[in-house]
């Protein structure tokens, strides 16, 4: 794409000297971005580098602490979302904002219902076509009437793209939409994107997947520890360049899973089945081995993994673990026999948001730093030191709420707590996602370490690569089915693809 | 200046706001100055201790007191007297001879009279009900008991068949029409204060039931049922008069003058026919 | 917990839709079955009579329930409401019998009142961050206070405004079709109960509520003044508790001071009976009626069975859980 | 809001550290500022007998509203506290008086007893999934009933059983240290106080309790025995409401079977005054403490300086009010 011809445009939106600091953490100093119509403009940086803070700023949810904000070259106060949006400037946020009781099409429109009968009356009928119209546009399958609450977190994250299209902005950003999101919906969502690029829409597109900057970025900006570093243009940059830039330091190869699990099998799963979500799923697991589960969204790998740790009831099924038959009603049943399940809903299941770093990192394991009915604080803050040390969490103490931690920070927390419990059979459900590159080789080297040290690993992920790159066996699901097994060192994209789309009928 | 705390059951309620009214006016004739205070609910006999308490701290000329409990409270009424506070109970009595009297009327032998008119209009004989305004306070016991046990001695052909509780009008007025649907043969209802009064010729309006009401208390509505031949008739006792009494005894113990052990402040029978007698009008209030 | 709250949303999209009406559906079938089993058991129970009675003991606190029902979708509380119900009968009372208005300015004045004090609890909330039941507590004192003030703590009769009848106990529509001897103030409670339920499930004011109750910081930041709408509805709640004050008042033909404490608890209890959720998001007013009928059914059919006073507490708090247990149970189970 | 919750993880960390240490900084702050008025504006305020007195009036609602501090904490809420007060102090009647056995038997029995109708709360809760409020509700029409049932609604006296007076009116501290008067009940709720901060701010129990107040499901998934941990907070809260019905059946020398309907609200704004978060996660004991105090010094100085008994209402409303809000307010500035 030509970039001289944008390069003389002039920017819609233009940020100067940012300043933002949060109790203990100094999120953002002097940052500088411009956005120009018509570009889609990549922020890059690793977690809590500062760009949903940056954005959050230009969006009028933060108020910053110093620097100027021009749009259209004049300066501009943003105090509110709504002055932002008064301005034609709307966000999809990283974290999702909806309102669960309410339907797709009532969350779209919220505050911006189409009335009738002297303007008191909601015009259900018209906001659910709008809705439909604008889902047609993405290409999904999501009934407007349906309630939010009921949908998974993929669908969730659709319907927040859906509203921040709904408001026809000339600037949108976008702060990881595609964290929850497969192929097929990353597809048409750049497919959108496209098109609103045509429209001259500036779009600032926040992620931490390096094709996808390739593909649809015209620059990239990237941040470093809430610092400004450098912007470049996308397609005559190599992403080498723009990750040393991001870590600002080397980082390990993408290889392939070379390693094999032992012989010893350590988990045995027969017969699973729970409504429409599960039916007849049956595989093993053995030492030191790490299994892969890939599928589209809703295919039924969560639900499986939730079903396995004992958080949903299931309709029939054998849970086998060392070669005993468990009944797992219940998580603590399931941690009891050494299963542990990192949740893909991070700020729900996964993190007790409003407690410390150091409180979640060892609750999990609470009953071993007691003593006579006492919590070992001091044993509690060593651990809890060494993990955010290990798995190098960004935060100011291990007494900060992790509720003000980027996502990726929380992630590792929650991989700390597992990690700490030392169970012998680990469930990670989209370990990576929202997760930098520099923190994600780390985790695959995790990973790996701990297959090496015989723990029995289930990768569930949304990402093929990742797939691939931990995989020693991928079991394949579609529509609640195991519908294959692949030998991870040999499985390509291709197969899994087919097997993931194997519906039953087809089949 | 001389001052009495005058610490009653309540204070929200009409029959403690004419006892308020007689003690003010009282006050008000003996140059002295008083303060009126009371729990929410007859229930709360901690809080009037702590009230009693503060009362105290005020080192007060004298006190006033209406025990909710005859027992409960002595220590804190032994610490005014530790004081050298003069003590003067009222309503009801408390079981020491700390007071040095009680202006009181005795609620048993009250509501007996009311069972005697209630009897009579009924020809002592039928099925009859009491509706209740406190199931577990002196007032309420003495009130109910002194009921039942004057229609169980002197009236064996009057049977008893329910007795409800209701702490206020709109209870008392469904209470009273859940009774009147339990026992349709019900041919009369005592109601044991103007609460319950209210809401037993509620009841009766709203039913159209051709029952006896007799009520207790005074107040307006009641005045009113009692005109219009809603309810037969109520006792009263005399709040206005247990107050002035309250007062004037304290202001007579101050000035070292012996007190009777009680002054009875007496109560009266009133329907439409003596209602405008001087005497009775005199303790009614509205 | 999670199975209700997965299922509650679908209330909240409208007072007519699936699982709401499930609620609905629930708690009648718990009235049903209470009634039919004080038509078995407790002679005289099921008479005509004895059903306008149940009406009529049902009229306050469902209206009361009504009101809190806006608050507690909103994801709120309302502990006002009692006394607030207490303090507008005394401001009609001063309206009509002090002052002597006619009666029309004593209806509005009791309303109004009623609606400014809850804006000021709305306001204290939204604004000054004061949890609701901190700040409806210390408006529940208030309000009480006021009324004993206003009345002098001596009840205000209305035996110089006839007309006052009107609103409660008197039967206009007997008038229309005889032998229908509905009171007015039970018409009047189905009347608020329709149009509240009109107004939650069909209006922008109801969307609001709705939104506000599922999920506050997502419709702020979708750039809705939330305070505004906050302190709109404990107006709301505020004016519906007038038109309780009035119903009480015109019944008793007097505005009673002392009346009204304890009431919130029953009318809370109405709502949570009839489905609405504690959490907010989700709700139905007419759920909150029928929870307000198997309240008066459970103890006026105590009383006519003539079971214990003492007892009679005992199983109003045992049903009151079972109640709410159903509920949950059988949504569960849907 | 934000900004509240903002601070609150801290709280949640430890009783000790920073925001729970401002938070009761601030009441106590209003404490000492409403202590500092009346004692210039009252006369005879100041005086040790009145602060004795203030004391005592204070040992009840702060005891309760410990109990209650556990549950608030937890995430839930316990409307049952002031009957259940009451029906332990009839249990220790019943024990003492009717069967004539020694004190300690007494004791345990109102504590079990309280902890045991305590644990039912909790498991209607974690077990039925029926909401806290609603549950709780119920518990508090059951406890009122069977206390009036177990005392046929008479006061139980415990004239035979004088050494229940060490229970609260006697002041033993007085024998070791002359001159201090402090009420056997005062220390009491001191002690339950000192115990309690420990228990929620040093011990697993407290740990898990702050947990599930934060995020129930997060600590399931953590493979925490929630509904367990449920049941023991609403059964230490039932027991301590024990202590409290001990507390006040030793100060009337009589269990009195009516008494405590209404405290609960009391306790709950003492735990709100005092920093405590109603919606879990965050909170201190000594805040509720701090929050105890608060509303009977205002109270006793309104009282004490003869402030009319309807104003008297009002003011304490607002008063409620004004203290949640500074708390807030400064809070937010720190
Ligand atoms: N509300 C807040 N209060 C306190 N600190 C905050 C808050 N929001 C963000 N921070 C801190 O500011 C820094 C930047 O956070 P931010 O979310 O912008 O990072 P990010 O680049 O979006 O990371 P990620 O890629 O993981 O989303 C982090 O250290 C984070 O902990
Ligand atoms: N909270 C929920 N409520 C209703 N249905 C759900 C819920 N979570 C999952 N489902 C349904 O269960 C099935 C499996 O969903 P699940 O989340 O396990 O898929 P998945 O393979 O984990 O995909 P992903 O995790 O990427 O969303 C899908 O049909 C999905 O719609
Ligand atoms: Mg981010
Ligand atoms: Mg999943």
């Amino acid at each position: 794409m030509n970039e001289t011809v944008r390069a003389n445009a002039p920017p819609v939106v233009e940020m100067r000297g940012i300043e933002k600091s949060f109790p203990g953490v100094r999120a953002l100093q002097s940052v500088r971005f411009d956005l120009r119509a018509g570009e889609v403009h990549a922020l890059m940086g690793e977690n809590g580098a500062g760009k949903s803070t940056l954005m959050k700023i230009l969006t009028g949810v933060y108020q910053p602490d110093g620097g100027e904000i021009l749009v259209d070259g004049r300066s501009a106060a943003l105090r509110t979302p709504q002055a932002a949006q008064a301005l034609g400037i709307s966000i999809i946020h990283q974290e999702l904002f909806l309102m669960n009781h309410l339907s797709a099409a009532q969350n779209i429109f919220i505050g911006r219902e189409p009335r009738k009968g002297l303007g008191i009356f909601v015009d259900e009928a018209k906001m659910k076509q709008d809705a439909a119209a604008i889902f047609r546009r993405m290409k999904v399958e999501i009934d407007p009437a349906a309630e939010v609450g009921n949908m998974t977190v993929a669908r969730q994250q659709l319907v927040e793209i859906a509203k921040a299209l709904s408001y026809n902005a000339r600037v949108l950003v976008m702060d990881e939409p595609t964290s929850a999101l497969n192929e097929t919906e990353v597809e048409h969502l750049f497919a959108v994107i496209a098109d609103l690029k045509a429209n001259g829409v500036g779009i600032v597109y926040i992620t931490h997947k390096m094709d996808e900057v390739k593909r649809i970025a015209d620059r990239v900006t990237v941040m470093r520890d809430g610092q400004y570093i450098d912007t470049l243009p996308a397609a005559s940059t190599p992403m080498s360049t723009v990750i040393q830039l991001m870590v600002g330091r080397e980082l390990a190869d993408q290889h392939r899973a070379t390693g094999q699990g032992t012989a010893e099998e350590v988990l045995r799963v027969t017969g699973l089945n729970r409504g429409k979500a599960l039916r007849e799923v049956s595989f093993s697991l053995n030492k030191g081995e790490i299994l892969g589960f890939a599928g589209l969204m809703g295919a039924g790998r969560t639900e499986v993994a939730r079903a396995i740790f004992g958080a949903d009831p299931i309709d029939s099924g054998e849970i086998q673990v060392h070669g005993q038959v468990r009944r797992i009603a219940s998580p603590a049943d399931a941690v009891e026999n050494g299963i542990a399940y990192l949740s893909e809903d991070r700020k729900h299941f996964g993190l007790v948001t409003g407690m410390s770093v150091r409180d979640n990192v060892t609750m999990a394991s609470w009953g071993r730093f007691m003593q006579a009915g006492f919590m070992q604080e001091a044993a509690l803050g060593k651990v809890a030191e060494e993990y955010v040390r290990k798995l190098r969490v960004k935060t100011p103490h291990i007494h900060q709420e992790t509720r003000l931690l980027s996502g990726g920070n929380q992630q590792k927390v929650v991989i700390s707590k597992w990690l700490l419990r030392d169970c012998d059979i680990l469930i990670f459900d989209e370990p990576t996602r929202g997760i930098d590159v520099g923190a994600k080789a780390e985790i695959y080297r995790l990973l790996e370490d701990l297959a090496a040290q015989g723990k029995a690993i289930i990768v569930i992920s949304s990402e093929l690569p990742e797939v691939l790159r931990l995989s020693h066996r991928i079991a394949v699901m579609c529509e609640g089915r195991i519908t294959g097994e692949l030998d991870g060192r040999t499985a390509s994209q291709e197969e899994i693809m087919t097997l993931a789309t194997q519906r039953a009928n087809a089949a | 200046e001389t001052y009495f705390p005058i610490i009653a059951k309540g204070f929200s309620h009409q029959f403690w706001q004419a006892v308020k009214a007689g003690a003010e006016e009282a006050a008000a004739r003996n140059g002295v100055t008083i303060t009126f205070e009371g729990p929410n609910t007859e229930a709360e006999i901690d809080k009037q201790t702590d009230i009693l308490n503060a009362a105290i701290a005020k080192a007060p000329q004298g006190l006033g007191f209406a025990a909710l409990d005859s027992q409960a409270q002595i220590p804190a009424l032994q610490k005014a007297a530790d004081a050298g506070i003069p003590i003067v109970a009222f309503d009801s009595g408390v079981d020491s001879d700390l007071p040095l009297t009680t202006c009181s009327t005795d609620n048993m032998a009250a509501a007996a009279a009311a069972a005697d008119n209630l009897a009579k209009a009924i020809g002592e004989e039928g099925k009859i009900a009491a509706v209740i305004h406190d199931q577990t306070s002196a007032t309420g016991i003495g009130r109910r008991d002194g009921f039942l046990n004057r229609i169980k001695e002197a009236y064996p052909n009057i049977e008893v068949v329910d007795v409800q509780y209701a702490n206020d009008a709109l209870k008392a007025a469904d209470n009273v029409k859940a009774m009147l649907q339990a026992n349709p043969d019900i041919k009369a209802i005592f109601a044991s204060n103007e609460g319950s009064a209210i809401g037993l010729a509620v009841a009766m309006k709203e039913t159209g039931a051709q029952i006896v009401g007799v009520g207790f208390d005074s107040g307006k509505t009641q005045k009113d049922a009692i005109m219009d031949g809603t309810l037969l008739g109520a006792i009263t006792q005399n709040p206005v008069g247990i107050g002035q009494c309250v007062v004037d005894s304290l202001v007579k113990a101050t000035a070292g003058e012996e007190l009777p052990k009680n002054i009875d402040t007496g109560f009266y029978w009133y329907d439409k026919t003596n209602m405008a007698d001087a005497q009775i009008a005199a303790v009614l209030y509205d | 917990m999670t199975d209700t709250t997965l299922d509650s949303g679908k209330g909240a999209k409208s007072g007519f839709f699936t699982t709401a009406a499930l609620q609905k559906a629930v708690a009648f079938v718990v009235l049903i079955a209470l009634l039919a089993f004080f038509s078995l058991f407790a002679p005289n129970f099921a008479t005509g009579s004895n059903m306008v009675g149940i009406m009529q003991a049902t009229a306050v606190n469902g209206v009361l329930g009504v009101a809190v029902t806006y608050v507690i979708i909103a994801g709120g509380i309302d502990l006002s409401i009692g006394t607030m119900m207490t303090l507008t009968a005394v401001v009609a009372g001063i309206i009509l019998t002090n002052l002597g208005m006619p009666l029309p300015l004593g209806i509005i004045g009791a309303i109004a009142a009623g609606a400014f004090m809850g804006a000021i609890s709305g306001w204290t909330i939204a604004e000054l961050k004061i949890p609701p039941f901190i700040a409806t507590l210390g408006m529940m004192q208030i309000a009480r206070g006021l009324a004993l003030v206003f009345s002098e703590a001596k009840p205000i009769y209305f035996n110089d405004t006839p007309s006052y009848q009107l609103l409660s106990p008197v039967s206009s529509i007997s008038a229309i079709f005889p032998g229908i001897e509905i009171p007015n103030g039970v018409m009047i409670m189905f009347i608020v109960a329709i149009i509240s339920s009109i107004v939650l499930t069909r209006t922008i004011v109801g969307r609001m509520i709705f939104a506000l109750g599922s999920n506050e910081e997502a419709a702020r930041l979708s750039g809705i003044k939330v305070n505004r709408w906050k302190i709109l509805t404990y107006a709301i709640c505020g004016g519906i508790s007038g038109i309780a004050g009035l119903i009480v008042s015109s019944r008793l033909n007097s505005a009673q001071p002392a009346l009204g404490l304890g009431y919130e608890l029953d009318a809370i209890a109405a709502v949570v009976i009839g489905g609405t959720s504690l959490s907010g998001g989700r709700g139905t007013v007419m759920g909150t009626i029928i929870g307000a009928f198997i309240m008066s059914v459970l103890t006026n059919g105590l009383r006519v069975m003539g079971v214990q006073e003492e007892w009679k507490i005992v199983v109003t708090g045992v049903i009151i859980i079972v109640a709410v247990f159903i509920d949950i149970f059988l949504r569960k189970k849907a």
